[in-house]
């Protein structure tokens, strides 16, 4: 790999539930993904602010990717679909400003779905990285 | 599926509204129809022909006009495919191939009579305009 | 200024062949409070734990990162070995750089570079970690039964047996619900009194059962553990404790055109009554909409027959409070209402039927002592149809009927055929069916059987129409099979209507704040994983409550329930998790947001005095967690705007630390 | 232009304050200058016949000044709602955040409102008077002392051109008749700004997010915004800053602040009303409030008290994220 090659910065928030065991699964079953993902982990999708994403491409973040359990499937009964209401309205707000739409991204990862998370990550990593540097976002003060 | 039966199955399917694939194939609308005995398809059967695409043997059948317009089978489908929608939607299809008595609503203002009863205005405009 | 300890786990080679360890646990030692930093090989070993152990003690550690595993795996672990060694186990935060990094990359570098950030974010968070400590909340050890068909039988039985009190309610006069109206079971044909009553008995006869019959659950107030429930005890104006149940009253009671329910209407009661033989409790009730006496005070014969003295007709409604610790939710169904299907003739003609009608018109016990006659001259029937999935499967826009499979239908149905054609062999018997459904033990064999050595007819297809046409119903339906019409005179039809839940149900789940489908069943807290537990904490689901069930099924639920209820009430405590919701009160505005998203319903509001800084005092609507029953998802956090709802173990504060760890 | 008179509004404050069905009144009262026209509480009948004020410029939503101004009341505030401000009146019914008996509501029709920069670009500045006559207003500057009449067309505001609803949701007592809800057009330029590129909306909005100064007008006047501690004042919410260092920072405040009030927001327009920069702020509310409407059907706050919002409601079959905007690219 070259070392001046731009890659971006993906934050991606997990349930525990399902997508942080699907991202287990995906270790288990060594399927490479970028280095790029950094996931955090939540008790549901639905603890998932908006706020914090926010805050993540103010601080530089290129890429912002939730995932929680399938609709139905949530551990806490209906979570994530109060996230799958938020997100929308959110993600539709942001585009609205002029934010490249492809930054933002809610998936469902049940602990079954390993290949499905390293293959959504791959695939959001690819896609923020030919957006490159997420100019419209980032707060200049918080870069080195 | 062959194509034009793909392209036919479409149509009628535009047409009429309907969409079989709601049938469980449950049999209630053959089972209520009074027109029955005369029919060679049966409501039950219009509607599976319709969905699998096999809409050639219906267009040359009598059964097209056999149907009574009675709507026993619609009122009384437990999973509301409306079955006589699709005869009205299929025999709508041989009236066309026969002839271009397709209207527009310009065509009506000079084919009105005034003896004609306002409810055979209408329901004739619903029935070719479709 | 936390201090904290960093412990870097090589896992063997897991981690180490692909993350720089040392390289780690020597980036992460200038971190912000933290004041030590190791790697090890296997940190999960004991010896990793001592090494834990030991560097709390030496450094005074306040709070603790493990670099290692997935926390699913080993947080437990790590948990217990900083309880070992003084620290709160909530003062522990792992960072996944084994399944999230070691394993998913293949470079050296990025792995190590990526592994030193998920470090950094673990460190920005044990930064604001604070000790936490369960809640604790008593239990009651006493259940409650709301419904005592067979599901609240078997349940009640199950839980008492165990050596917990339970009392069950019960809004007939007896306990036995439909199972009580049935004749047979399938698919042993074993007859459903003869299963049933002895349970019904064991319920009355046992020390830890108390059974408030005629009776409604008014209000439930508190939590898992906790329940605050009133009992309506409806006024019966016999005394339960004196009454007898010899029947005096009954046999000499002048009001004699009184409607059976217990029969579905198909005879007639008196207006006091038992509603059958083996009634538990085996006590008259009187129908105050029927009685002379109460209604205008000419009469009381009854109270002169009763040698007992058992009769008073001043008796009031009694409102019962108690306790309980969980409670079970059985309320059952009822087969829907037949009268939007006018094209089935039901209103029309008495000798159409639903199939609950035809299990009291085989019954021994019931109209007809037995005999198969039907209802409009109670001659013998010679053509019998019987029509399936009546109101079932039905588009969810029709006007009529439901979407869902009965489930019971396609078996009971099978039973009835079978034993008509059994009990008279020359009657002709027709199943009009659309498919046969039969997946059960023992369930397609019997169904077989009906066709094959009882001769029964099954024609695919629906009936279409039935026409009473004098003393006939005219069948019209369709043979699709033979695809040919078909037009039967049917001396009797039977109806195997789709069933629904009851009533009472969703009032019960408003007042339990249990959610419920769109079809008013009950809803599980994990379909598949906790099928008979509601959402709810400490209320369960016995029953078709949850959805359509035959007879095995309920009582496995039923039992299972039970099983549940005695986990619950065998605990002195129940200790909670601590990671819940906790509102700032100083900034909650009141506002219901978060009571709307809990699923829960953990969120309560209450009115509180707060000083004001002109020693004034101001009264605010503020939010309360209840901690017994918030399970901690933090739905609540982000429907409040002020930021009042925060989440233990997950505060705003922390993520967003391990946000900006990351980004940095 | 008003089809209620202020005699007809004052003799109602006076006689419901006299007859004791209300102890206080809220209402306008003359600022410094003719257009500017300040929310106040009066507590005599002579201030009020006096000083309350009641033409054009009466635009201020009194719904918000509910939950301080009946903390410490004795008896009932009086309070003279247009029908927008009724829809405000309901949504923090809805919230708790005061008590519907310590009110008096009556309903006041309203014919819309003028946006003094509206006058002030025909005008110019320094307007001394400008008084309803006939179909506009007659407006005299210092520069000019000739009256210069303005057809309210021209200067009527944005959110009055664009009128939702003339009804009253909420009213103890209605004076003038009750009006209808009304199809407006007021998501149109929300539809314009939709159908631009994703770069020509950045620049849209940089441009005019960019002036924002923070000053925090439209939290402070939005009946909305009523948290007993906003997030933008919390150190501990990690969205506190008194002033923007940086071009995203006022996307993020507004973003959030939008958030916030999604699905609550009765599109009341008071943040555009009082942005000293004019930025036009209900763009962003009314993103939101016909995103609602696409995704989870028609929605109006406030319309009935008890209402459960959108963002805190779900169905089943809810749109998918990611099928966001595929829905609204086919609209």
């Amino acid at each position: 790999m070259q070392v001046n090659e731009y890659r971006p910065l993906i934050v991606a928030f997990c349930c525990n539930w399902c997508s942080y065991a699907g991202a287990d699964l995906a270790g288990n079953n060594r399927l490479n993904y970028p280095a790029d993902v950094k996931i955090i982990r939540v008790p549901c999708s639905c603890r998932v602010n908006p706020m914090f994403i926010l805050r993540a491409f103010q601080r530089g973040a290129d890429g912002v990717i939730i995932c929680g359990c399938h609709p139905g499937d949530c551990h806490y009964t209906s979570g994530n679909y109060y996230t799958r209401r938020r997100m929308a309205l959110l993600f539709s707000m942001l585009d609205y400003l002029g934010i490249e739409r492809e930054r933002t991204r809610l998936e469902w990862v049940s602990a079954a779905e390993g290949a499905k998370f390293a293959a959504t990550m791959n695939d959001f990593a690819e896609t923020v990285a030919a957006l490159g540097e997420n100019k419209r976002l980032e707060d200049l003060r918080c870069k080195k | 599926m062959h194509k034009d039966n793909e392209k036919m199955k479409s149509e009628i399917i535009r047409r009429s509204g309907v969409n079989p694939s709601k049938c469980m194939r449950c049999g209630k609308c053959s089972g209520t129809c009074p027109a029955y005995d005369e029919m060679e398809y049966h409501p039950h059967q219009f509607v599976y022909m319709v969905e699998s695409g096999d809409i050639e043997p219906l267009l040359s059948s009598e059964s097209l006009y056999k149907c009574l317009s009675c709507f026993a089978c619609v009122d009384r489908c437990p999973r509301g495919v409306e079955p006589a929608k699709l005869v009205e939607a299929v025999r709508l299809s041989v009236i066309r191939q026969q002839g271009a008595n397709h209207l527009t609503a310009n065509d009506i203002p000079e084919m009105l009579d005034p003896d004609l009863p306002q409810q055979a205005i209408v329901s004739a405009f619903r029935k070719y305009t479709k | 200024m936390q201090r904290i300890g960093v412990f870097v786990c090589w896992c063997g080679t897991n981690i180490a062949g692909t993350v720089d360890v040392a390289a780690v646990s020597e980036a992460l030692k200038s971190e912000p409070g933290v004041v030590f930093s190791t790697n090890y090989q296997y940190m999960c070993s004991q010896a990793g734990q001592d090494i834990i152990k030991d560097a709390v003690k030496e450094h005074n550690l306040t709070g603790i990162v493990v670099c290692s595993c997935s926390p699913r795996m080993h947080e437990a672990t790590f948990r217990k070995t900083a309880a070992a060694a003084g620290l709160n186990p909530y003062m522990v935060e792992i960072a996944n750089i084994r399944e999230q990094c070691s394993w998913v990359h293949k470079d050296m570098l990025t792995g190590t570079e990526k592994a030193i950030i998920l470090g950094k974010a673990a460190v920005a968070k044990v930064n604001l970690n604070t000790p936490l400590t369960p809640g604790e909340s008593p239990v009651t050890k006493r259940a409650l039964v709301i419904g005592g068909g067979i599901a609240g039988i078997q349940t009640a039985l199950d839980i008492a047996d165990a050596g917990f009190p339970v009392d069950i309610v019960e809004k007939n006069p007896t306990i036995g619900g439909k199972m009580a109206q049935l004749d047979k079971t399938f698919p042993t044909l074993d007859c459903a009194a003869c299963i049933l009553t002895p349970k019904m008995v064991d319920v009355a006869q046992h020390e830890n059962i108390r059974i408030f019959s005629y009776s409604e659950v008014e209000e439930i107030g508190g939590f898992v553990g906790n329940f605050d429930v009133k009992i309506k005890k409806k006024a019966r104006f016999v005394k339960e404790d004196i009454c007898t149940g010899c029947g005096a009253c009954v046999e000499k009671c002048p009001m004699k055109k009184i409607p059976n329910e217990f029969n579905l209407g198909m005879d007639n009661r008196r207006a006091v009554y038992i509603p059958f033989a083996q009634a538990v409790p085996k006590v008259a009730t009187i129908d105050p909409s029927a009685c002379n006496m109460l209604k205008s005070g000419k009469c009381g014969i009854c109270s002169k027959v009763c040698t007992a003295g058992a009769i008073d007709y001043k008796q009031k409604d009694e409102l019962i409070e108690e306790k309980y610790g969980a409670i079970v939710v059985a309320t059952g169904f009822n087969p829907i209402s037949m009268d939007k299907f006018d094209e089935f003739a039901y209103n029309q003609s008495r000798d159409v039927i639903t199939s609950l009608e035809f299990e009291r018109l085989t019954n021994a016990a019931g109209p007809t002592q037995g005999k198969l006659l039907r209802p409009s001259d109670l001659e013998h029937p010679h053509t019998i149809v019987f029509v399936q999935c009546v109101g079932s499967r039905c588009d969810a826009c029709a006007e009529k009927g439901k979407e869902y499979c009965s489930k019971i239908c396609c078996m009971y149905t099978a039973k009835h055929a079978m034993l008509v054609r059994d009990k008279y062999p020359d009657t002709e018997v027709y199943v009009f069916y659309i498919d046969v459904r039969t997946p059960g033990k023992n369930f397609d064999e019997f169904y077989r059987r009906a066709v094959e050595e009882y001769g029964v007819r099954y024609i695919k297809g629906m009936v279409g129409k039935i026409t009473p046409e004098g003393d006939k119903l005219k069948v019209q339906a369709s043979d699709l099979l033979a695809d040919k019409q078909l037009h039967i005179d049917a001396d009797l039809v039977v109806l195997a209507a789709a069933i629904e839940p009851d009533k009472t149900a969703r009032p019960l789940a408003t007042m339990l704040t249990a959610s419920m489908d769109t079809n008013d069943f009950f809803t599980e807290a994990h379909p598949k994983l906790r099928p008979v537990e509601s959402p709810t904490a400490g209320v369960f689901l016995s029953g078709t409550c949850q959805g359509p069930k035959d007879i095995p099924e309920t009582v496995s639920q039923a039992s299972a329930a039970a099983a549940k209820v005695i986990g619950l009430l065998v605990k002195d405590k129940l200790t909670g998790n601590p990671c819940i919701a906790s509102p700032n009160e100083l900034m909650c505005n009141g506002c219901s947001s978060c009571e709307r998203v809990c699923p829960y319903g953990a969120i309560t509001y209450i009115d509180k005095e707060f000083p004001q800084p002109d020693r004034t005092v101001a009264v605010r609507r503020v939010a309360q967690v209840n901690p017994a029953v918030c399970q901690g998802c933090g739905a609540c956090t982000v429907a409040c705007m002020s930021g009042a709802m925060d989440l233990r173990g997950f505060m705003s504060s922390q993520i967003i630390a391990e946000v900006d760890a990351i980004c940095k | 232009m008003q089809k209620i008179t202020r005699d007809q509004i004052v003799s109602k404050a006076v006689s419901l304050l006299q007859d004791g069905t209300v102890s206080a009144v809220l209402g306008w009262r003359q600022g410094e200058f003719c257009y500017d026209v300040t929310p106040s509480v009066f507590n005599t009948a002579e201030d009020i016949e006096a000083n309350f004020v009641w033409n054009d410029f009466c635009g201020a939503n009194f719904s918000k000044y509910l939950v301080s101004k009946t903390k410490n009341i004795d008896g009932k505030l009086l309070v003279f709602l247009k029908p927008c401000d009724t829809y405000s009146f309901n949504q923090l019914l809805t919230e708790h955040r005061f008590n519907r008996e310590s009110v008096y509501v009556v309903g006041i029709p309203c014919e819309g409102m003028v946006d003094i920069s509206k006058v002030k670009a025909v005008s110019g500045e320094g307007i001394v008077c400008a008084e309803s006559k006939g179909a506009g207003l007659s407006v005299t500057t210092i520069y000019d002392e000739n009256p210069k009449e303005i057809p309210y067309a021209e200067v009527l505001s944005e959110r009055c051109l664009n009128c939702k609803s003339k009804k009253h949701v909420a009213y103890d007592e209605l004076l003038g008749d009750e009006g209808e809800v009304i199809d407006s057009a007021r998501f149109d330029e929300v539809e314009k700004l939709e159908s631009m590129t994703s770069e020509e909306r950045f620049a849209f909005w940089q441009g005019e997010l960019s002036r924002c100064i923070r000053c925090n007008a439209c939290r402070d006047v939005c009946p909305a915004c009523t948290c007993e501690k906003c997030v933008f004042d919390n150190p501990n919410s990690g969205a506190e800053s008194k002033a923007p260092t940086n071009s995203f920072e006022e996307q993020m405040f507004h973003v959030i602040r939008a958030f916030h009030v999604a699905g609550r927001c009765t599109d009341c327009g008071e943040c555009s009303r009082v942005c000293p920069q004019n930025i036009p702020l209900h763009l962003l509310n009314r993103k939101f409030i016909k995103d609602i409407n696409s995704f989870y059907g028609d929605y109006q706050a406030g319309a009935e008290v008890g209402m459960r919002a959108p963002l805190v409601d779900y169905d089943l079959g809810d749109l998918e994220a990611c099928d966001v905007f595929e829905r609204r690219d086919s609209e």
